[in-house]
């Protein structure tokens, strides 16, 4: 196989609600920052994958919205729908296919436009659940409480998880929750769905990410550093919570096990110096370390307490914040990519890391973290 | 095979809201329309190309656009169809009422169409290249609505 | 190195106007086994799956996730691509790219509809902006008419010319036992069907269908042991420009005229109309078949009528098109377009029976939606340099 | 940019969605409302390869890919493998529930996968995994998965 590397990346300031713009609007700021980033003119890129959701987005063919501000009249395009870790892992398939060489990728959302316990209680099967009334907090409230029950972790074990992502975000001027908060703070904040509470969640949230990705062959004929693609997997659990073993992610486990086996790691906990993942509920920071390989199951919240997680720790764990300190929902994998790539660069300002070589970036879809996406980038080839 | 029963689960009347942002591009149009009834279409500094339903990047050329231009109010019927059928209209929820005449109008000085009603007053004068009007609704709140629908003039 | 792709396999339900039988998943599945078995192939086999449908016809929100049941998705990656009525050849792209990267040896591609479970023009009327177009936009069927008329006033064309196209699909309908509509029509019969839409009658457009297709595509290393004739992919391209309806050039399918130029260049097709054998189109209406193939370069600017008059795209004429039927005669939306692909490979692999078109070396498919949004792919049977 | 929208407001448009869905429920499904609403007993197809005994029913076993024809009766009792509690009316809710609604992955005796439903006749904090529960049926059941009423606690 041939190799690809990302050579610029946009993120737009996630924010509650951006009233005043469309998703062309937005979509147009990330990707003319990712064209600047990367020294490209629209001209240098050959090809365009959007991704979007119509339920999200409230619109079927959700990624018609976007295209000619994204730069993809008279270009080759498509539209993934799901998490833009997806949409950009196709954008990769297409930089190695033969047929193109650089693909610019966008993820979008606009939280602030639509119900999201709605939307997300249409994820559900319709005959045989729908009508009972679940929806994303409900649905992870049951995870939380079968990890918890089988691992012994408490609530003030979660609320960390918070402090830590809410207090990386003061410095990242993109986070929409910069927050200098407390286990005490978290613990007294409303409870939505035993057992977690508004802090334990993330917000509703709009922003558009974009990030190029270029085959090896004109990598570095641009301005820009290229981040290597060295590590890229995907896998999909049951649907039917009742179906999988809900206190684990089995799913997630192959995917990160694939991706290290792409990318000759062997050993994760020591390879990796830099994680962005997808916390939209506190104990998935737990839940996923531990299936990525990055923590023993059920100890990740005994390394947080260590500080093992923090900015200046030996493995940083979202020092953006994450999605706890903004969510815009189908762009939120994509600032996960984003965010590792300015890591490695060195380009992170006041939420750099210390030696940042390799990186680990990760995006969910479905209900629970049914289906994962991890990504391995490398500074090195 | 012919006598078993085969359940159906209702969505009943179920239904998702939604709070669109209209956008600067389309804010200012609307209020254009709302207070002044004149419609202002976006030229492209490179290929200057009039748009209309304006919007803040010309896809072509790929800039961004700030020259705003007054179009219309008058144009001709680009094409159009007259809607016959039922069907159920999904921002109600319920069937909108058919036929009704439906156009696409290129508006003098623009060079895309804007979609809207045509009225229907003579359906043999409603053809591709007929002269079209504007009805303006008396009570204007800043939407398409503001514009009942176009009708053909001689 | 980049990999040379080809199809391997294909399978598809019976298509029919409702299927109370089966669920979404139930029905995905159906059309995953035929696949399977076509190609002699068990799941494990596969290494990963693309799928896509268009979410507002089932309310059904990451219907990737949600449908691994059927697709045998459960512990393999998944990923879903949706763009409207082109999303079966979206995904046929899609799954080209997938195995040319070299990341995966076989990948299973499902599209499917139950378009049954709502009200379809309701649902794609939701396709267009809120603010500008959805208000007055009545589905498909409003923007094909306004297409029509643009057509009509441009080049001349009539209904009867239109109805023609009718005729021919509903003809080749009867030879493909999936097709829904398996019933002749006359000409006088589709001029006297109600109008829903000037000039647009109810014979002139597709029906609406549940069903799902899937398709197997394997890299150059496993193609020739999976099967004697594969279908290899020479190239792909799709146009999805678009901001609001009234952009479009109405009258003209300029996506369908840049992508097939984009495909005859990269494979040095000089002579569309002689050197392809037969064409696959996404055509939900009958004008299509008029507009289209000129747009596709085959006949030029408002010579469609004679040359399809002529018969020379009938079953046994020049360039036969749509041997099933096309969408005139079924349309599953996200199947719709994947289906194109499929019976186009089994023209290139031997495999239509009834509907076969003779030494076929070259098929074309299409894929037709968004806002007159085309996605195109070549299929030939000798394998790409 | 900021010059050209000098007094303008930027405007929102309130509309939705609504299509109204009939899903069907295919013969697989059918069996089962109909076999609740009928005979308030639940039934489930086994696999016919791996034996596995499916909640809610399955036409098709996911892992070996074959069709499911044997049906058995299963229990109306099973344990808690996990639950959620709403506190917030959150909007996902039906009407006619009102918070705290308690949600139960029930995995029921004689099913090797567990089927979601409400908790019901107990208080939020009654509640653990572990617990065994027991069917209730709805007064009035007209063939949809409501046609159980909820989960209560077996004394």
């Amino acid at each position: 196989m041939d190799k690809a590397a990302i050579i610029g990346v946009g993120m737009t300031k996630i924010e509650a609600n951006k009233q005043r713009e469309t998703f062309a609007d937005m979509a147009w700021e990330a990707v003319n920052k990712a064209l600047a980033d990367a020294g490209m003119t629209i001209d240098d890129i050959d090809n365009v994958i959007t991704t979007s959701s119509d339920f999200w987005d409230g619109r079927t063919i959700s990624c018609m919205a976007v295209a000619d501000a994204s730069g993809a009249a008279d270009k080759n395009t498509s539209c993934v729908e799901g998490d833009g870790t997806f949409g950009a892992f196709y954008g990769y398939t297409r930089a190695l296919s033969g047929s193109y060489k650089t693909t610019l990728v966008t993820g979008h959302s606009k939280g602030s436009q639509c119900v999201s316990s709605l939307i997300t209680n249409s994820s559900f099967d319709p005959i045989y659940e729908r009508g009972l009334g679940m929806d994303m907090i409900t649905a992870c409230a049951m995870q939380a409480n079968a990890y918890m029950d089988r691992t012994g972790l408490k609530p003030e074990d979660m609320a960390m998880v918070s402090v830590k992502n809410h207090g990386n975000a003061l410095k990242n001027p993109v986070a929409q929750l910069p927050m200098k908060i407390s286990v005490d703070d978290v613990m007294k904040s409303e409870m939505i769905a035993d057992p977690l509470r508004k802090l334990d969640c993330s917000p509703v949230s709009d922003g558009c990410c974009a990030v190029i990705i270029a085959h090896e062959s004109v990598a570095t004929k641009f301005k820009q550093q290229p981040v290597w693609i060295r590590g890229l997997s995907f896998c999909t659990d049951h649907f039917f919570f009742g179906d999988r073993d809900l206190a684990r992610s089995k799913s997630l486990a192959e995917a990160a096990k694939n991706a290290y086996s792409m990318a000759g790691i062997k050993d994760p906990k020591k390879e990796i110096d830099v994680v962005e993942l997808y916390d939209a509920f506190t104990y998935q920071e737990l839940l996923w370390l531990e299936e990525m390989g990055l923590a023993e199951y059920g100890k990740a919240a005994d390394l947080l307490k260590a500080g093992h997680f923090n900015m200046d720790g030996p493995l940083p764990v979202n020092p953006s914040g994450g999605l706890l300190a903004g969510h815009p929902v189908i762009a939120a994998g994509l600032y996960r990519i984003a965010e590792v790539v300015m890591q490695l660069r060195g380009d992170a300002g006041a939420h750099q890391v210390k030696k940042a070589k390799t990186g680990l970036a990760h995006g969910v879809n479905g209900l629970c973290g049914q289906s994962h996406c991890v990504w391995i980038l490398d500074k090195e080839r | 095979m012919a006598e078993k029963e085969q359940l159906i689960i209702e969505s009943g009347d179920a239904s998702q809201p939604f709070a669109y942002a209209v956008g600067m591009h389309g804010s200012k149009f609307f209020t254009e329309t709302r207070d002044n009834k004149r419609f202002m279409g976006l030229k492209c500094p490179k290929c200057g190309k009039v748009y209309i339903p304006p919007r803040g990047v010309c896809g072509q050329c790929f800039v961004e656009m700030n020259d705003w231009v007054e179009v219309g109010p008058k144009g001709v019927i680009g094409t159009f169809t007259i809607l016959r059928f039922a069907f159920i209209d999904p921002e109600t929820g319920h069937q909108k009422p058919v036929p009704y005449g439906y156009g696409f109008i290129k508006l003098d000085g623009a060079d895309t169409l804007l979609q809207h009603y045509i009225a229907l007053e003579d359906e043999s004068k409603v053809k591709v290249g007929a002269r079209v009007e504007p009805v303006f609704a008396k009570d204007r709140k800043g939407s398409t609505r503001d514009v009942e629908y176009f009708r053909v003039i001689d | 190195m980049a990999k040379r792709v080809a199809i391997v396999g294909t399978g598809q339900t019976f298509h029919k106007s409702h299927r109370p039988d089966v669920n979404g998943q139930e029905l995905i599945n159906e059309a995953v086994q035929r696949a399977l078995v076509d190609a002699n192939l068990k799941m494990k086999d596969i290494s990963a799956i693309l799928i896509g449908n268009m979410d507002h016809f089932e309310g059904i929100n990451y219907v990737d996730c949600w449908s691994v049941d059927g697709s045998g998705g459960v512990m393999k990656p998944v990923i879903k691509l949706t763009t409207g009525g082109t999303t079966g050849a979206s995904l046929a792209i899609g799954g080209y790219h997938m195995v040319a990267s070299g990341m995966f040896e076989k990948v299973l591609i499902i599209g499917w509809e139950k378009n049954s479970e709502s009200d379809t023009t309701g649902a794609i009327t939701t396709a267009f902006d809120p603010i500008w177009d959805r208000q007055v936009f009545a589905g498909a069927i409003s923007g094909l008419a306004a297409e029509a008329q643009g057509y009509m006033a441009r080049f001349g064309a009539c209904d009867r010319d239109a109805a023609r196209v009718s005729v021919r699909d509903r003809k080749h309908a009867t030879n493909n036992p999936h097709a829904q509509l398996r019933k002749e029509v006359t000409l006088e019969e589709v001029l006297a069907s109600p109008m829903l839409a000037d000039p647009i009658h109810l014979l002139d457009v597709c029906p609406r269908t549940d069903g799902a297709c899937a398709v197997i595509m394997a890299n150059e290393d496993v193609a020739g042991k999976i099967c004697s004739v594969p279908d290899w992919i020479w190239a792909t391209a799709a146009r999805h420009s678009y901001t609001y309806l009234g952009d479009g050039d109405w009258g003209r399918l300029t996506s369908m005229e840049k992508c097939s130029k984009e495909i005859w260049k990269k494979t040095g097709i000089k002579e569309p109309r002689k050197e392809i054998d037969v064409i696959e189109m996404y055509q939900p209406y009958s004008f299509a078949g008029l507009i289209w193939i000129e747009d596709m370069g085959i006949v030029g600017h408002g010579e469609a009528p004679q040359y399809i008059w002529d018969g020379n795209t009938d079953m046994g004429g020049e360039l036969p098109v749509n041997p099933s039927g096309g969408v005139i005669a079924c349309n599953p939306i996200g199947a719709t377009g994947l289906i194109r692909c499929a019976e186009a490979a089994m023209q290139v692999m031997g495999k239509a029976d009834a509907r076969q078109v003779p030494d076929v070396n070259f098929a074309v498919s299409t894929g037709f939606g968004g806002c007159m949004w085309t996605d195109m792919l070549l299929h030939g049977k000798k394998k790409p340099n | 940019m900021a010059d050209v929208f000098k007094g303008v407001e930027p405007m929102v448009y309130n509309s939705k969605i609504s299509v109204p869905y009939s899903w069907w429920a295919g013969d697989t499904a059918s069996k089962f409302f109909i076999s609740l609403r009928d005979d308030q007993k639940i039934i489930a197809p086994r696999c016919g390869t791996c034996g596995k005994v499916f909640m809610p029913p399955r036409k098709i076993c996911p892992a070996c890919f074959t069709e499911n024809t044997e049906w058995v009766d299963i229990s109306n009792e099973g344990t808690v493998i996990s639950y959620s509690v709403a506190r917030r009316q959150l909007e996902s809710i039906p009407v006619d529930k009102k918070t705290p609604v308690i949600w139960g992955l029930i995995k029921l005796d004689g099913a090797d996968t567990a089927l979601m439903h409400y908790l019901g006749e107990v208080k939020p904090e009654g509640v653990t995994i572990g617990m065994r529960v027991k069917a209730v049926f709805a007064d009035s059941r007209t063939g949809t998965i409501r046609d159980i009423s909820h989960f209560k606690p077996v004394k």
